[in-house]
């Protein structure tokens, strides 16, 4: 599973892209956030308020119950500021 | 039909008139561009960074164009969205829309910019005199891109 | 806030950079161009030749500048309205409102042009195979004005 | 009294402008209007909608009750089609 963290996810996390084996008991992104959460601080720090947290997977946004597989592509980011 | 997401500045002028040269069936060419602000919120911007989601902003721009070609009866249209650094005045958005009538053109191109605002996988970071900070979502673009909802 | 009534050809481009350059306030820039269709209402337009009220039309013009100014919180706007013959894709007129906001640059520029449509002193004379005919004024035009009454 | 005449008013009268006495009984537009029309038949058939005649005086859109003076610039026109 490849995992992408954008803006504050990105600079709190210190990554920018991973990949990682689907850990046991993550089947969709909040159990994934989760999982994610109990890795360090700067992981926890990072997802503190799950309110501002967005998510893609497969390149589309998607709610936290979406259910995540093994070879998707999930990004995590704040809410989105263009134009 | 045209989306570009790039680094690079670009020339609105040009890219309006390549945009309806031949068409003999517009009437109307609405145009936005954004453009860096030194002031926001209170403090002085000395630059702005975008940071984009590459692959998921082409997928989405192409879906909203899409969207919008099904919602105005358009001639054409254009996205142009930059990332990277620039400074104040730099032009950082272009979206054209055409059509036979004002209305169309109007509308869309005011749809298009409402959901590239809220939607779009785009992050600002500006420099200021107190540091580098991430621009916060503001509720107003939330309200003016909801209102589009059918 | 700039107004120009002429008959030659401008350059939207251009017009827009220079309104814009240097002045940091700026966030959104929403420009109108009108273009000369061939289709009107069913008939083929070979030419149009617009006919105007000089002395009137700038002094209109000013006017309703200067309402837009006072409804709108705009940094520069700019009116280039054209007369004379032209043909289909010729461009007519130019409206550009520059703004910190993009809110208040998309609505005066299409109250802008919604008056110019309804009020400015311009009469249109279109060259169909039928012969030289005067466009009719269109309840949606009035309408559109309207919407804009305090 | 100065009159100027535009789109089919230039046409059908075949005058774009003109400088008049002000007539007797001319107070205002509309009386304006109903001494044009008894001059000869291509006044009377330009002013035959007057649903559809516009006017200004001294280049301010005005009704049809506005009263007209001696040194006034007067100018007809159809509904503007700019823009």
């Amino acid at each position: 599973m490849k995992i992408l963290y954008f803006a504050h996810f990105r600079e709190k996390t210190n990554i920018a892209e991973e990949t990682i084996d689907l850990p046991n008991d993550v089947t969709n992104v909040e159990t994934l956030i989760d999982w994610l959460v109990e890795r360090n601080d700067s992981f926890a720090d990072a997802f503190v308020d799950r309110e501002h947290v967005r998510v893609a997977v497969n390149q589309e946004h998607v709610e936290f119950d979406m259910p995540v597989k093994v070879d998707d592509e999930i990004a995590f980011f704040p809410p989105m500021t263009g134009g | 039909m045209t989306i570009c997401i790039q680094k690079q500045d670009f020339d609105a002028g040009y890219e309006i008139k390549r945009l309806c040269a031949k068409n003999t069936n517009i009437g109307g060419v609405c145009s936005f561009i954004g453009l860096v602000r030194e002031t926001q919120s209170g403090s002085s911007v000395k630059a702005m960074t975008l940071e984009h989601y590459a692959g998921m902003t082409e997928k989405q721009l192409v879906k909203i164009e899409e969207e919008a070609l099904d919602r105005w009866p358009l001639e054409e249209s254009l996205i142009i969205h930059r990332y990277g650094r620039m400074v104040p005045s730099e032009q950082i958005v272009l979206v054209v829309t055409a059509s036979a009538h004002r209305k169309a053109a109007f509308e869309s191109c005011e749809f298009l910019i409402d959901w590239l605002k809220t939607k779009a996988p785009f992050w600002k970071n500006e420099e200021t005199p107190k540091g580098k900070e991430w621009v916060q979502a503001r509720a107003s673009d939330d309200m003016a891109a909801d209102r589009w909802q059918k």
